[in-house]
């Protein structure tokens, strides 16, 4: 029984950090019809980013506070997510408005190698320490109840916190700002949105920034656990069940689409693996994925779609 | 136009290959094709591992190359991809007068390779890594995993355990679980530890981690939940730190932890810090070798020139000290044809075979190398591709590896008939005729 | 119009409500087709004219209601088996293939008529190449019955908005229909075209008997060239009967020709 | 003569309908068939072979396989690798366990079992659409490459799950060299892709491209969406697996499941996008760009930056490799979204008028 908890547990931290990931795609997806293959890229380039700034700005200034370096680290990397997200509009999406979807998933494709060769030409390709004070050690809950009790991983714990909050933030900015409300109108329905005088591209400009950050967030829990390093780019791949089941354009969905699947691929580890050969968290999310979508073809939150002709 | 297309490229391509080969060293010269991975998921464990290769090369060329022949190099990215480190090998196996050896530092690239090497007549070297079986030289007439195999290492971990715990008999009932790389690399201990939990007793759990190792939370609950006495840890890359954090995370102690010799460098530790304290590895021969003869040498011969492959710092860690013994067994293997086929001359691919199956590095020679103290002798014939293997404990203390065993060899009791048996099925599959001690003598 | 001979009913709806969701799209219309006659339905946006067709082949499936085709009941009716049946039809916003040249869209409308197998198509030397002569020399004739001879080769895509509509057409021809719906066939053409149109319809219906159901908002058209005419609005049935009738219908009138015109 | 369509008349269906209907396309095809099975392997040396013209032949074949579902049949898939996957160790398997069995007849039923896993992932496109499909695929990628690493019985039970094809052959000639790897592999291409003409002209292509533009008006015309669409995925699983079983047999000789991983799906839909959906020579213009460009890039680089007097090291040669890869599949997309093949009938539309472009 506690192991089953602490598996669901691990399984529900995990989930909230894909959850993260799958907001990026969420939203650039609601926003502008682009499914982002480079969000894992973004989310490496973030996590480098921020890695290596606050190793080189203390050099720069000669300052020895971990926090301030921390700090500074952070800000300028917002700063490189903005440039990156105006320069993908820029160049990019702009000259690609209108044409179908595969050839604009085959566009993000092209920017996820491009991030990834220009990450790891500037920042480097080793491993690099994010080092935001994240306690390592695990703490034991209900120790009275349990024999053993159940094993938390604080880490894991603050991690999966701070994706809900910048998740609740986020939500809050989609509802409640006037930058909010011009991109939900953009969402719903493009050329409605153009006429009444929304910027397009500024609209885009501003989601590619907000998936910037979400990356940023998620580049510095994962690289603060395993180090930045070119693998985190393949996190991208295990948050896409998320976005299937949750539905491609809900933000909701998105959420608990992440803690099911996180949930789903630790408890099928866990428990199924041992009786196949273990392994099988990758492939069993997808497939509960697909097998969801056999139920629901536009996942859990997402629009029903009628044909009309 | 789509032929237009190719021929252009095909002569851009040529036209390339001419300007790239290095200048300086003229037809001649000892060839060896360096497929490396700088980039990409592995790219931390793979470049210090080519640094030190090709600053072997380097020093060897300062100390006025072997009996006068220089060595030259050309490197090229696999990015530890199976189909590009085959292009690799095509490209660079005929250049500069021919490949002598070929070290591809990937499990499967060996196997590709293995098919691939007798019919071009080039050897293929594997220290520490590849087919286990190709230890066996009558049947794989052309690969040399020189030092170790993975089933010595598993071998030499088992015995290792077995002495802590006070003797073989000791290990009946003992859990031990492998956390392995889903991969043909990770999965090469796995029948010899079957084997030896099936002779001693204990429980063998086995818990696969998918490329490139950065998931590994439910794994380590499995640990938590099985407790088992001890976890053997078959990783590369991000991998290993990060299964040796996620033991930080789920409490499992961590000097219950032994890595093979690919799982215990500092690009592995070094991250993980004060957490990684107490982890294991296997030392294939070396550890990290800082203090070592032949690094003073390499620090003042050719980085003190400005002429170092990476950087500084990391000369004598652990995959760097790697990639130089790796290169130097080949450079070994050179002298010894030399010594055959005449001093001073330029060795092909086959006359290389004949000297790395004669190869006999005995304390003498490794001390002239500078080489003391880092590893013992090796030996090599025409039928043990692997030479003498000998193994350590080493042990992260969080700042550096410490040597905490005596040396272990593996034992052949246990896989002499392994090698036997899979190289036997290998040599039916593909019709080959094993090479008897009379052939040898040709 | 002379030769034609209106027969018996071979198409009977009866009762058919559509909803979605919660929005009721038709509610409890019965009507009939007869054979070789020219029925039209008509009816302000959003009366569920399209929605009826859609029930008629198959697209939409309604929660209640009953289709009886020549004697035989298909509550259940699947597109597929709609155009085995026997029913064809153009569509309001042009839905033909774009990717594909004009010839190629009217071929596909032979498709139920072609029975080479896939291994035989991907040999195409013998009962393939047969068939696809055989099958390319009845399009022909489509072809030059709706004179489009000269854009045979042309990707849809290119075409005008007029060209598209006949391609349209055209391709439901190629099915060889007994009944053929067309979902507002002139809308957006100019008069010459129209004129055309009607003259293809016409015809189609006089050369080869075909039963046409058109769904039309220009009245002189519809009340020109329809035998019978039925009315929706809000989802449902105001009024049945001849161009004359419906005409003098006063409900039609208030609701539909009162509020348009 | 010049090349002109115009003057040119056909007197009957059957000439109209012709793979080529101009008789210098059909020469030059001719030509440039003759040239790759003559000509080629008398001018390249064994490098462009094992590593430009193998993997391009093998790759085009893959592509077109892709080509058929993406490009024709609008089914967008990023599990294509798995299915290349499929058709190695099916064949694999055919090959060591029934005695006797010929190498071709092994590479073909490896095919077979693509297509009919093929048709079995292919089920879901009858509900699921678009991009939650191309997601959907990637279901049977992981899969697959998890089964392959993990059930024993596929890979023969060789302890590393690598596995090895001795020799292929085919009625008495074994297939040794380069050249003969190259023409064997030439062979079954040339075949395939007439076979892959011949149906995309005929009556199944029609239905293929019909499900593509419109579903629903197709099935208002009576094809039916899930005999076109099975039909796609098994018609393009069995040549990606034919592609598969090729590229373990003839090119790798022995492989392990990474050989065929996602990184492989994608490279294939890159072909195809890259290329031009929707058209058969597009799938080869892809190949030969994919595989072409990073080889040509790492080669070149160096190079390049030696004239400037660096050095480059192969870390940074592989960075900007992938950048330059990534930025110019950008740039293609953006200059030409149909793919190369476009370009390339623009240009012969062209030429078809000249001298008089109106």
């Amino acid at each position: 029984m506690a192991f089953f908890l602490e598996t669901l547990l691990g399984g529900l931290m995990s989930g909230m950090l894909y959850s993260l990931v799958a907001l990026g795609f969420v939203l650039i997806y609601k926003a502008s019809g682009v499914f982002n293959f480079a969000q894992g890229a973004m989310v490496l380039f973030a996590a480098l980013s921020m890695a290596r700034f606050s190793e080189w700005i203390p050099q720069w200034l000669g300052m020895e506070n971990l926090f301030l370096a921390n700090l500074l680290a952070f800000v300028v990397s917002v700063a490189v997510m903005f440039v990156v997200a105006w320069l993908i509009e820029r160049l990019v999406l702009r000259h690609l408005v209108n044409q179908e979807g595969a050839t604009l998933l085959m566009a993000t494709l092209g920017i996820a190698y491009f991030l990834d060769g220009v990450g790891q030409t500037i920042f480097g390709s080793d491993i690099y320490k994010i080092d935001v004070g994240m306690p390592k050690e695990p703490v034991f809950l209900l120790e009275s109840i349990f024999q053993g009790g159940i094993l938390i991983n604080k880490e894991d714990f603050i991690a999966a916190f701070v994706s809900a909050m910048l998740v609740v933030a986020l939500s809050i900015f989609f509802q409640k700002t006037s930058t909010g409300r011009a991109l939900r109108a953009v969402a719903d329905d493009h050329q409605a949105a153009q006429s009444i005088g929304i910027p397009l591209n500024r609209i885009w400009v501003i989601v590619w920034c907000v998936a910037g950050i979400t990356a940023l967030v998620a580049g510095i829990i994962w690289g603060s656990k395993l180090g930045a390093q070119f693998s985190l780019s393949t996190v991208a791949l295990r948050a896409l069940p998320v976005v299937i089941l949750g539905g491609l354009t809900s933000i909701p969905g998105a959420i608990i689409g992440g803690l099911i699947i996180g949930v789903g691929e630790k408890l099928s580890e866990v428990f199924l693996g041992p009786y196949v050969g273990g392994g099988i968290e990758i492939w069993f999310a997808y497939m509960l994925a697909l097998i969801f979508l056999l139920f629901r073809p536009q996942g859990l939150f997402g629009e029903k779609i009628i044909d009309r002709v | 136009m789509k032929l237009r297309k190719l021929a252009g490229v095909a002569a851009a391509i040529g036209l390339s290959a001419a300007l790239a080969a290095p200048a300086a060293y003229a037809a001649p010269d000892q060839f060896f094709p360096v497929l490396a991975y700088r980039t990409g998921a592995y790219a931390p464990n793979g470049a210090p591992w080519a640094n030190g290769f090709v600053d072997y090369l380097k020093l060897t060329n300062s100390r006025g190359g072997v009996n006068g022949v220089k060595m030259s190099w050309e490197e090229c990215e696999t990015g530890y991809a199976t189909d590009r480190g085959v292009e690799c090998y095509e490209r660079l196996k005929g250049k500069n007068g021919g490949a002598t050896a070929v070290q591809p530092l990937s499990t499967g690239i060996t196997f590709a390779l293995t098919e691939k090497a007798p019919i071009d007549k080039i050897p293929l070297i594997t220290a520490g890594y590849g087919r286990s079986e190709s230890a066996n030289g009558a049947v794989f007439t052309w690969n040399f995993p020189l030092i170790g195999t993975y089933w010595m290492g598993a071998d030499v971990l088992v015995q290792h355990i077995a002495k802590k715990e006070g003797g073989f008999d000791k290990l009946k009932g003992k859990k031990v679980a492998l956390v392995y790389h889903d991969s043909p690399y990770g999965k090469e201990p796995i029948v010899l530890l079957q084997e030896r939990a099936k002779m001693h007793g204990f429980e063998l759990q086995l818990l696969p981690v998918a490329h490139p190792g950065v998931e590994q939370k439910a794994t380590w609950l499995q640990i938590r939940q099985a407790r088992p006495d001890y976890v053997f840890l078959w990783g590369w890359g991000v991998m290993n730190s990060t299964a040796i954090k996620e033991a930080q995370a789920t409490g499992y102690p961590r000097d219950k932890m032994y890595g093979v010799w690919w799982s215990g460098a500092e690009p592995d530790v070094k991250d993980v810090g004060d957490g990684a304290k107490g982890y294991n590895a296997l030392a294939m021969q070396h550890g990290a070798e800082p203090n070592a003869k032949v690094i003073k040498e390499m620090l003042q011969k050719v980085h003190a020139k400005g002429q170092g492959t990476g950087p500084k710092e990391e000369v004598g860690e652990v995959l760097y000290m790697r990639g130089l013994i790796s290169s130097m067994l080949q450079v070994e293997a050179v002298r010894a044809a030399q010594g055959r086929y005449g001093k001073g001359k330029h060795i092909t691919g086959e006359q290389m075979r004949w000297g790395l199956e004669n190869l006999n590095l005995d304390q003498k020679q490794l001390d002239s190398l500078g080489f003391a103290g880092v590893m013992r002798p090796v030996q090599t014939s025409c039928l043990d591709h692997m030479g003498s293997a000998w193994a350590r404990i080493h042990t992260w203390d969080g700042k550096k590896w410490n040597f905490t065993s005596d040396w272990y060899q593996g034992d052949d009791k246990v896989l002499r008939p392994l090698v036997m048996l899979v190289s036997a099925k290998y040599a039916e599959d593909k019709k080959i005729t094993p090479r008897t001690p009379d052939d040898c003598k040709k | 119009m002379s030769g034609r001979k209106i027969g018996e009913v071979i198409l009977d709806l009866k009762n058919i409500t559509l909803r979605f969701g919660g929005v009721t799209a038709l509610e409890d219309i019965s009507f009939d087709v007869r054979e070789h006659e020219v029925r039209a339905i008509i009816g302000p946006n959003g009366a569920g004219k399209s929605s009826m067709l859609n029930v008629i082949n198959g697209v939409y499936r309604p929660q209640e209601g009953d289709i009886i085709l020549r004697g035989e009941h298909h509550a259940n009716m699947d597109s597929y088996g709609a155009a085995k049946a026997g029913l064809a039809r153009t569509f309001q916003n042009i839905a033909l293939f774009k990717g594909m040249s004009v010839l190629d869209n009217i071929m596909t409308g032979r498709n139920l008529k072609m029975k080479a197998n896939l291994l035989q198509q991907a040999v195409w030397f013998g009962p393939a190449q047969r068939e696809e002569l055989e099958h390319r020399e009845k399009v022909e004739e489509i072809i030059d019955f709706l004179e489009i001879q000269h854009i045979r080769k042309t990707p849809v895509g290119r075409l005008p908005y007029g060209l598209q509509k006949r391609v349209d057409l055209a391709r439901a021809l190629a099915m060889e229909p007994q009944i053929l719906l067309l979902d507002e066939p002139m809308a957006g053409m100019n008069v010459e075209e129209k004129q055309d149109m009607s003259r293809f319809i016409l015809d189609v219906n006089d050369q080869f008997g075909t039963t046409v159901v058109l769904i039309e908002h220009d009245m002189g058209v519809v009340m020109d060239i329809s035998d019978r005419v039925v009315v929706l609005d809000y989802g449902k049935k105001i009024g049945d009967g001849t161009p004359d009738e419906v005409r003098a219908n006063p409900d039609v009138i208030s609701a539909y020709l009162g509020a348009s015109h | 003569m010049f090349y002109r369509e115009n003057g040119q008349f056909k007197t009957s269906y059957e000439k109209d309908q012709q793979v080529f209907s101009i008789p210098q396309d059909r020469w030059a095809i001719f030509a440039i068939i003759a040239f790759a099975f003559i000509g080629i392997p008398l001018l390249v040396d064994e490098y462009l072979f094992r590593a430009i013209l193998i993997p391009f032949v093998i790759l085009s074949l893959a592509a077109l396989g892709v080509n058929i579902l993406v490009g024709y049949c609008g089914q967008i898939t990023l599990g294509a690798g798995a299915f290349m996957a499929i058709g190695a160790y099916a064949g694999y398997n055919f090959l060591v366990r029934i005695s006797g069995m010929p190498t071709l007849g092994a590479i073909l039923l490896g095919g077979l079992t693509a297509a009919v896993v093929g048709i079995v992932f292919g089920a879901p496109s009858l509900r699921v659409r678009g991009l939650y499909l191309a997601v959907a695929t990637l279901a049977a990628q992981f899969f697959w490459d998890w089964a392959f690493l993990r059930i024993k019985w596929f890979t023969n039970d060789s302890p590393s799950g690598s596995v090895f094809v001795a020799d292929v052959s085919l009625m008495g000639w074994t297939v040794n060299t380069a050249a003969e790897k190259y023409l064997f592999c030439l062979g079954i291409l040339v075949v395939f892709s007439l076979l892959a003409k011949n149906m995309v002209r005929g009556s199944i292509g029609r239905q293929w491209m019909a499900i593509r533009d419109m579903d629903v008006a197709a099935t208002v015309i009576g094809i039916r969406p899930m005999y076109a669409k099975l039909s796609a995925f098994a018609v393009s699983s069995f040549y990606v697996g034919v592609a598969g079983a090729l590229w373990g047999f003839v090119h790798l000789g022995s492989w392990e499941p990474a050989a065929f991983s996602i990184d492989r799906s994608f490279q294939l839909l890159f072909m195809v996008i890259i290329g031009g959906m929707g058209s058969i020579v597009g799938s080869f213009f892809g190949a030969a760009f994919i595989v072409i460009l990073p080889l040509f890039l790492n080669q070149m680089l160096p190079v390049v930056g030696g004239l400037f007097g660096l050095d480059v090291s192969i870390a940074l040669v592989s960075h900007v490799e992938i950048m330059i890869f990534g930025a110019l599949i950008i740039f293609f997309l953006i200059v030409e979204p149909h793919g190369i093949a476009r370009l390339w009938s623009t240009g012969r539309e062209k030429l078809r008028l000249w001298p008089f472009p109106h």
